[in-house]
């Protein structure tokens, strides 16, 4: 499904990404764990093509994506929760669901039930500006977001971030079973472990700018976290 | 020390000063000393273009210090340029004297004909130089105080502070229009004979003023250099960043604004204070909205948030519109309108960040050099 | 001379209601006959001229009316043959003899000149065809030509006339108009009992030739309970003008609110919510005033349609400046809303030499057409104008519809997420950069519409959009950035607050008070009329 | 190389607010120079126009001013037309000795050794135009109208001092001033309305300058004054500026000019002809400030020609005296004070955008520096010639200010 | 009656202070540091805190839990005079009402924060980011005239040291990743050195080893400042709390031990899932 090849990435005179792989089979949840600033988000954001890279391939689904632009990404199926949920804030919950609803090839103008059935909060909160809500609920109004537009990829950028506990229990029921049901493929960058265990069924660990290990889930020892994730 | 602070690390603005003392020496001589027949001989005209550039350079000095730096932009600082000319325009009007047109001893030549039978009482003091240096620098200090004090107050920012300094220039342009103001109305005040007992039209005191003109502008650069270089600048910036932010890092917000809109608005009247002389008459144009717009393109031409590139710009817009209005009197607009148009696009940080650029390109080429 | 007109009036008037009568007495041998009064009117001096004019409307001839309503309106033409023959332009080139109505044949006629009239004689011809218009069929005309009778001044000998023609008149407002023609000449009567009764009579009238002459005799008439009775009705006239006057300066402040809304609502786009400072705003809707006056160039047989041609057109030619500047400039400076600000001033420069280079510096002419011209009048004493009335309402219409385009449509709410969040908002699919075109487009158009609207009210030339500029930001700033209701308003408020201050502080500082309260009141709101609300907006 | 041309600087606003009015008296400039030059020039050299563009901004006239006498040492310099610009500009051209010829009516109050005023003062422009008014339309009640600026609060002060002094009462003039490009008349059209319907014949004496005239004359068109009713004179709209505007509802009102273009004289069909021809345009009019321009170059020329020399000097003593065809069928003569004598026309618009013309002075006025009707200035006169002084008080029989120096 | 609701002696006037830092020594004197007391606040008549009761005691180390949306952001908001209540009074010690202040008058007297969005000077360096967030005279002629002292810069040191930042000291904030930008905020609180600090979701973000670094830190403040501490993250939550307090609904819904908290069924049902 993704297919990431040797990519490199700076900003400005800082190389952050180095001649960097990944491949994320269809079907599967894959998840990004390693230390602050290794570049986990950057590398989200090549796939959305927020950041276009400068050399090495990203082929999605088939086809080669690499100059595609971010809203062409979106609309041949990249669906994107980042860091930090970037809510309009000045758009209705509603609102902010229904702007997804324009890159999906169907041309439905509704928004589809299943987002409500698994946010039963974003129903509540229908008519509010997206910014006046919590935190939590802004988290589960960025997942319903990218959801909205059906993608066949759901990127997410630590979704449990500030997210109270039996929510979070919930968020990581429902990216499994949209993983299990729908047979959407998850890319999710999380650094609970926990979490991730229970979600994901591979890992990729990053460290400076690289994966240095992966595989299934299970594999993910003790001995590995020791030397990749504490400080 | 202090000068340590104040310059290093700032290559293009000891660049730019010392280029304006190096203008405020040999311009003097080459006016005053050369023949004016030898080549290297400096016109008259061109000390007292140079002058009224030096002037509008302090003013966008000024204007660069809250804008670049507070992140305040205001569209009505010309209004403090206009008022410090006024005042100025006030002294050189009493020094007139008797020397008007309607020989008057006391009465300028347009209250005269408006049949005005006194002095309004805020004129009186301007005959003397000190009082009327003091308005030059407490007129708009105090203006820019109230009106500060008001707005920082209710947290007024962006564009909503930039109309209302828009609306503030704007009306007191119409005000000064009125000839009721006793400020001479449209025409404004001109016809000016001396300042300080010297001729206003003699080359020596011309070279006087851009002398004055050129040593305040370089004091003044020292001055803001002082203030961002401080730790006040530092907060100064982090306002400009993140205001709310600040505030909860125990910083009044309003008063840091408060003191460094003040002191811009002197700095302004100060400029508008030096150009009067130079050009010989102030009137309500000045307070046009549309010349405060220019100011900021000439900060924002020159590059923003580095205080030498609004010298920089102030100087090269000005020139710029000095050689095409003679060179292209019918189509100058469009080199002018286009120079702005590229600046924005091809160089983000104005006319000095071509210099970054530069430097940029050197440096790491050196870096790279490093193992 | 004011009684020489008089009498003439009356004359001629009495002749005009001899028409109806039997047409044995109408014609009155002694005179020149009328071709060649026609021909005269051809020769001779102004005084002369008003003379000849005199004589013709006193032959009661047929074609007198015609002839003088031709001189009137500047289509009596003469040639320079000799002798000269008197024609009237009925079309384009088309003429026919003034005697007789024959058509004549144009090619051979040489070039013709207008008959010049001035002002006194412009009058003069006004009043005489007032006095014919008396027993016109349409009642309106009636109702004019005792207006001009008012407005000329009523004697004595005009009273029993009017009267006369009041028995037979079949139209109520002309019966009004005319019973209180007979009481203001009656006014000046001897009689007191008259006096009084026409004192009485005019209570409530809004002629302003009344108010003056009650004034005087509630002034200075010798019987005090005439003046008594003359200063009951002024009171009620007086009463009745205070509310007409309220009337009208709310009208006039909403008439100037609507040009403030048609000159910031595309700014509120454009400005408002997508965030930049287009400091050429000014000069779309100068694009927009030019296209009109091309297009009037283009048709100038249809200047009563050549609006609604304009509207479309400017829409279009605006918009599409405002797509190539969006594309060609702004696209590249999201993000850096200030820089906006600078570049926008450059293209503005460049616009308003572009207009100079190509229009000349001149203003260019715009003509209005007759539909809105002119005025709707309410009473003597109360009347809209056209062109003030239906710019009014376009304001509102331009308003409603851009409303709904931003808040029924995709591309409003596309607009809004761009606005808000760049790259987030490609990030769900939207093409940032086609929206992006597309708003500023849309802003720019309707800058263009304003741009028509402007026309029909003031000089069409480069300087139109700087006259504009400032008052349009500060509507929309005062009404509340990205507040399209805001900014509705803040245009009628700031338009009906001007209106009401400037009867007692002058225009120049009704506008200064007006910027005063403006800088107060943001102190109060300082976000504006409508602010954001919410979290995000605070920080 | 140099000394081969003799320069005349052109000093009009090409650009800004004013590049509407200014840019026609640049191309009459350039057609006069030409014109001077197929004669064979000036003292056997050609002459060479030196155009810059001081844009509608007053301090940068007084630059371009320096840059014209000093830089490019024009020996005359034709420009400015606000009243602003010229006070702007008067300094420097008097430091510098240069020579300016002004072509705009103005507010008088003003004579400097080196400017030429070759405009209407208000004793030729608005003085007669009341008289007319007053004497032939019989108007007894008077709304002063203008734009808030020297020129027009001025002429109004002249004006209500003249109007008292001949019995006009006080509550009878009404006097109003608007901000520059005034837009929004809807209620000072409806209080002149009101104003106008007391009995008593009323007329506007309007000083609205330039933009705002458009829509004073569209809101007086709708609001249904017509001329008969209420007429306007203005002394700021002349063809030029009819030419940008519908004319139809103006029909009737009244502007007082030193010339118009309707005066049908050899000289000014030659001159029409001339210019229509010169810019290519038959649709092109022309204008009073032309006529000053024609005036005051050609008296510029023969001053030359008299002179022998371009000198400042020498060209302020032999100038006043000349006299020169003016384009109504007179003849102008610069006097003493540097102004010069005009005629006075008054004429009504027609529809074509023309003037009637329906009143003139017998001869010719000489204009005056000093209003007779101002308290301050009455006892004042300027006289370069005998005096050398711009401003003589004839009761102290003393040369007043600083040009006594 | 509310069964949270202490009172806070009321004898004591209180003063008129403008200046906190300036004026009286603080007075807690009965224990609390902090009184907010029947707190309600409400956006466009949706009540964010509803009569909220709260009292952190002086050193105290305090974790407040709550759903998303419970109003622990917006109580924070209230303390540090970013939103003003509708109703409602709060005290800090026994005299200084913090209803009348603002907020840089708050944060001087004593009240340092950590956003939830982490916030820093992102055009400064991260020196210059702890540089201002130095405690001291913060008043526009002082920092205008006078440079930090050897003190504060030792101070500066240390902390980058403790934030493990020391490398990137002039690296520009902005190009921080996000998790450092949480450390770079905390460190700002340190140079503060409030009484009390408010540090909303300080780990999220952050890796397991992370996070106890974070406990660490925290808990070694406790005692020497009162600590207020919103957290999701049952884990660290867990390992550092005192005593907890628990929101819903904008008033308090269970306050005690984390045992006692964890096994109230109400806390259960609400916040952490069966
Ligand atoms: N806009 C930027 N400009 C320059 N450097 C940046 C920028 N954004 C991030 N960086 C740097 O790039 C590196 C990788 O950042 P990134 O945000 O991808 O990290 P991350 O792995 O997502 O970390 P975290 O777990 O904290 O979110 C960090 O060192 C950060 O400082
Ligand atoms: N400015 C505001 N306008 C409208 N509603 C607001 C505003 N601020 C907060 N709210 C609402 O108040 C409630 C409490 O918000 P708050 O941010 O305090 O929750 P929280 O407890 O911090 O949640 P989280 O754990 O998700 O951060 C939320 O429902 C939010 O939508
Ligand atoms: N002189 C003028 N009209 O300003
Ligand atoms: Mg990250
Ligand atoms: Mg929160």
């Amino acid at each position: 499904m993704l297919n990431i090849q040797s990519i490199n990435q700076y900003y400005g005179q800082s190389h952050i990404l180095w001649d960097l792989d990944l491949e994320l089979p269809e079907g599967s949840c894959g998840c990004l764990i390693g230390r602050n600033g290794v570049g986990k988000t950057t590398l989200l954001k090549c796939v959305t093509g927020l950041l276009p890279i400068k050399d090495g391939q990203i082929i999605f689904n088939g086809k080669d994506v690499s100059k595609a632009s971010t809203e062409n990404r979106a609309r041949t199926g990249i669906g994107y929760v980042p860091q930090g949920r970037e809510i309009f804030p000045l758009l209705t919950v509603e609102e902010n669901l229904k702007i997804s609803l324009g890159a999906r090839g169907d041309g439905t103008s509704k928004i589809p039930d299943l987002i409500y059935e698994l946010f039963p909060v974003l129903q509540e909160m229908k008519h509010r500006r997206g910014g006046d809500l919590s935190g939590g609920q802004q988290q589960q109004l960025a997942i319903g977001r990218a959801l909205v537009l059906d993608p066949k990829l759901l990127i997410l950028d630590e979704p449990t971030e500030g997210i109270q506990p039996n929510v979070v229990r919930d968020i990581g029921n429902v990216i499994r079973r949209l993983n299990e049901e729908f047979g959407l493929t998850v890319l999710l960058v999380e650094q609970k472990l926990p979490f991730a265990r229970k979600v994901a069924d591979h890992f990729y660990i990053m460290e400076r700018g690289k994966v240095e290990a992966t595989g299934a889930m299970e594999e993910l020892n003790e001995d590995l976290v020791q030397r990749y994730l504490s400080v | 020390m202090l000068t340590q602070r104040l310059l290093t690390s700032d290559k293009g603005g000891m660049l730019v000063l010392g280029l304006i003392a190096l203008t405020c020496i040999l311009v003097p001589i080459l006016n005053l000393a050369v023949p004016e027949s030898s080549p290297f001989h400096v016109s008259t005209f061109a000390v007292t273009l140079l002058g009224k550039f030096l002037c509008y350079a302090l003013l966008a000095l000024a204007l660069d210090l809250i804008w670049g730096y507070a992140g305040i932009l205001s569209l009505g600082h010309g209004a403090f340029f206009a008022l410090g000319g006024y005042a100025m325009g006030m002294y050189l009007m009493r020094q007139i004297g008797d020397r008007g047109k309607y020989g008057d001893p006391l009465l300028p030549d347009f209250m005269v004909f408006l049949n005005w039978q006194e002095l309004p009482w805020y004129w009186h003091g301007f005959d003397m130089f000190w009082f009327a240096a003091l308005m030059i620098v407490l007129v708009p200090g105090i203006l820019a105080w109230v009106f500060g004090w008001l707005a920082f107050r209710s947290r007024v920012t962006g564009v909503y502070f930039a109309i209302i300094t828009q609306a503030l220039t704007y009306a007191l342009m119409l005000a000064f229009f009125r000839n009721e103001m006793g400020f001479g109305g449209n025409n404004g005040l001109t016809d000016f004979k001396d300042i300080l007992g010297f001729s206003i039209t003699a080359d020596s005191t011309r070279i006087g003023l851009f002398l004055a003109s050129g040593i305040a502008l370089m004091l003044a650069y020292l001055a803001c250099r002082y203030i961002v270089t401080s730790r006040a600048g530092k907060v100064i910036v982090s306002i400009r960043d993140a205001e709310s932010r600040t505030r909860f890092s125990g910083y009044q917000v309003e008063s840091y604004k408060l003191w460094l809109f003040v002191f811009s608005a002197v700095l302004a009247g100060i400029a508008g204070a030096l150009y009067v002389p130079q050009v010989g008459i102030i009137n309500p144009g000045e307070f046009s909205p549309l010349n405060s717009i220019e100011l900021v393109v000439w900060v924002a031409t020159g590059g923003r948030g580095t205080l030498y590139g609004a010298i920089v710009g102030a100087f090269s817009v000005n020139y710029g519109k000095t050689v095409f209005t003679t060179f292209y009197p019918e189509a100058w607009l469009f080199p002018l309108g286009l120079l702005f148009v590229l600046v924005t696009l091809v160089l983000p940080k104005g006319l000095v960040g071509l210099i970054g650029r530069f430097k940029k390109s050197k440096s790491t080429s050196k870096q790279e050099e490093q193992p | 001379m004011a009684l020489l007109k008089k009498s003439v009036c009356l004359w001629i008037a009495l002749g005009a209601f001899l028409l109806t009568l039997p047409s044995a007495y109408a014609q009155s041998p002694a005179e020149p006959d009328f071709p060649t009064l026609v021909d005269e009117l051809a020769s001779g001096s102004l005084s002369k001229r008003g003379k000849t004019v005199e004589a013709i409307a006193a032959t009661n001839h047929e074609r007198a009316q015609t002839v003088l309503k031709a001189l009137l309106e500047g289509s009596l033409e003469s040639t320079r043959s000799d002798p000269r023959q008197v024609l009237i332009e009925t079309g384009t080139d088309t003429y026919v003899l003034a005697a007789n109505g024959e058509a004549v044949n144009a090619d051979n006629l040489g070039r013709t000149k207008r008959i010049p009239i001035h002002n006194k004689l412009r009058s003069q011809i006004k009043t005489l065809l007032a006095q014919m218009n008396l027993s016109a069929a349409d009642a309106d005309v009636r109702l004019r030509a005792v207006e001009q009778m008012i407005s000329d001044g009523v004697d004595g000998d005009s009273i029993a006339l009017l009267q006369q023609l009041k028995a037979d008149e079949s139209s109520s407002d002309v019966q009004d108009a005319m019973d209180d023609a007979v009481a203001l000449a009656q006014l000046e009567s001897s009689d007191n009992e008259t006096r009084l009764n026409a004192a009485k009579q005019l209570r409530g009238s809004l002629y302003p030739e009344v108010r003056g002459a009650l004034q005087i005799v509630a002034d200075n008439d010798s019987e005090s309970s005439i003046r008594a009775e003359a200063q009951r009705s002024l009171d009620s006239i007086d009463s009745k003008l205070k509310m007409f006057r309220l009337g009208e300066n709310i009208f006039f402040g909403l008439s100037l609110g609507s040009v403030l809304l048609l000159s910031a609502i595309g700014l509120a786009i454009t400005f408002g919510v997508m965030g930049v400072i287009n400091m050429a705003h000014g000069e779309l809707m100068m694009i927009g005033a030019y296209t009109t006056w091309v297009i009037q160039q283009a048709f100038p047989n249809q200047i009563e349609y050549s609006l609604f041609m304009a509207i479309p057109a400017a829409f279009v030619v605006s918009g599409l400046v405002g797509i190539a500047i969006e594309r060609g400039v702004i696209q590249f400076l999201y993000g850096r809303p200030l820089e906006t600000l600078l570049a926008t001033f450059g293209i503005s420069l460049i616009l308003q030499q572009a207009a100079r280079s190509i229009f000349s510096p001149l203003n260019r002419a715009v003509s209005l057409p007759e539909w809105m011209s002119g005025s709707l009048q309410i009473n003597p004493a109360f009347s809209i104008t056209f062109n003030r009335l239906y710019i009014l309402l376009f304001g509102l219409m331009v308003f409603f519809a851009l409303l709904a385009v931003l808040k029924k449509t995709s591309l409003g709410l596309k607009v809004r997420a761009v606005s808000q969040n760049r790259p987030m908002a490609r990030a769900v699919g939207v093409r940032a950069s086609w929206v992006d075109a597309m708003t500023f487009g849309l802003g720019s158009g309707v800058a263009g519409i304003a741009g028509v609207a402007l026309s029909q009210l003031t000089n069409v030339g480069p300087n139109l959009g700087q006259a504009y500029i400032i008052d349009s930001f500060m509507v929309v700033v005062f009404g509340g950035v990205g507040n399209l209701w805001g900014t509705l308003v803040s245009a009628m408020s700031l338009g009906v607050i001007n209106k009401f201050m400037e009867p007692f502080a002058g225009a120049v500082l009704a506008k200064v008070l007006i910027l005063v309260l403006l800088i107060l009141f943001i102190q109060k709101k300082p976000k504006g009329l409508f602010p954001q609300k919410g979290r995000a907006a605070a920080d | 190389q140099e000394e081969d041309t003799i320069k005349v600087g052109v000093l009009h606003s090409l650009s800004g607010t004013m590049a509407i009015s200014e840019t026609t008296l640049k191309d009459t400039m350039l057609m006069l120079i030409e014109e001077q030059n197929k004669k064979g020039g000036l003292l056997g050299k050609q002459l060479e126009p030196v155009v810059v563009d001081p844009a509608s901004n007053w301090p940068l006239f007084a630059e371009k001013t320096r840059e014209l006498l000093a830089q490019e040492e024009v020996d005359a310099i034709f420009g400015c037309w606000t009243s602003v610009s010229r006070k702007s500009v008067l300094p420097v051209v008097e430091e510098l000795n240069g020579l300016l010829f002004y072509p705009v009516q103005y507010e008088g109050e003003e004579s400097s050794r080196n400017v030429f005023y070759t405009g209407a003062a208000p004793n030729q422009q608005a003085i007669p135009a009341v008289d007319y008014l007053m004497n032939e339309l019989e108007v007894k009640r008077w709304v002063l109208a203008g734009t808030d600026y020297v020129y027009p609060r001025t002429t109004n002060k002249i004006l209500a001092a003249y109007l008292q002094s001949k019995g006009v009462a006080e509550e009878d003039i009404m006097i109003n001033y608007t901000p520059f490009g005034h837009s929004d008349w809807q209620n000072i059209v409806s209080d002149i309305k009101r104003f106008g319907s007391s009995g008593k014949k009323t007329a506007v004496v309007s000083t609205i300058n330039g933009d705002a005239n458009v829509p004073f004359y569209r809101e007086l068109g709708n609001q249904g004054i017509s001329a008969e009713d209420i007429p306007v004179v203005a002394f700021s709209v002349g063809e030029e500026e009819l030419s940008g505007i519908d004319a139809k509802p103006l029909v009737g009102h009244m502007a007082a000019w030193n010339y118009f273009m309707s005066v049908d004289t050899d000289e000014n069909n030659a001159f029409i002809d001339q210019w229509l021809e010169y810019i290519g345009n038959e649709d092109r009019v022309t204008n009073d400030p032309m006529e000053a321009h024609y005036i005051g170059f050609n008296m510029w020329v023969k001053a030359v020609e008299k002179a022998g020399t371009t000198d400042s000097d020498a060209v302020i003593d032999a100038i006043v005296g000349v006299e020169v065809p003016n384009l109504t069928g007179g003849t102008s003569k610069m006097l003493p004070n540097h102004h010069i004598t005009k005629p006075v026309l008054l004429g009504e618009i027609q529809e074509d955008g023309q003037f009637l013309t329906v009143w003139e002075t017998d001869g010719l006025v000489a204009g005056d520096a000093w209003s007779d009707y101002l308290e301050g200035s009455k006892d004042l006169k300027s006289d370069w010639v005998e005096l050398d002084c711009g401003n003589y008080n004839t009761k102290t029989k003393k040369c007043v200010g600083a040009t006594a120096e | 009656m509310n069964p949270f609701k202490h009172a806070r002696n009321w004898s004591t006037k209180a003063l008129p202070v403008k200046d906190p830092n300036f004026g009286h020594p603080l007075d807690t004197s009965h224990g609390p540091i902090l009184y907010v007391e029947d707190v309600s606040v409400s956006f466009d008549g949706f009540k964010a805190l509803n009569n909220l009761n709260l009292y952190i005691d002086e050193g105290e180390l305090r974790c407040i839990i709550g759903p998303n949306g419970a109003g622990k952001t917006t109580m924070m908001d209230v303390i540090t005079g970013k939103t003003k209540p509708d109703e409602g009074s709060i005290y800090f010690g026994q005299q200084i009402n913090l209803r009348e202040l603002s907020e840089h008058q708050i944060a001087r007297g004593g009240i340092g924060r950590k956003f939830q969005k982490p916030t820093v000077f992102e055009a400064l360096s991260v020196y210059e980011n702890l540089e201002l967030a130095t405690a001291g005279n913060k008043k526009f002629w002082f920092t205008l005239t006078r440079e930090l002292t050897g003190e504060q810069r030792d101070r500066i040191d240390e902390v980058l040291h403790t934030i493990g930042l020391a490398q990137s000291r002039f690296n520009s904030a902005g190009n921080l990743s996000h998790g450092q930008k949480q450390w770079l905020e905390i460190g700002m609180l340190l140079m503060q050195s409030p009484r009390v600090l408010l540090v909303d979701e300080p780990v999220a973000g952050m890796t397991g080893e992370e996070t106890e670094r974070t406990a660490e830190l925290l808990t070694s403040l406790a005692g020497k400042h009162s600590v207020i501490v919103v957290e999701h993250d049952m884990a660290f939550v867990r390992s550092i709390a005192r005593k907890v307090t628990v929101l819903h609904q904008g008033s308090v819904l269970a306050e005690g031990s984390m045992d006692q908290v964890q096994s109230d069924p109400k806390v259960v049902e609400v916040y952490l899932g069966e």
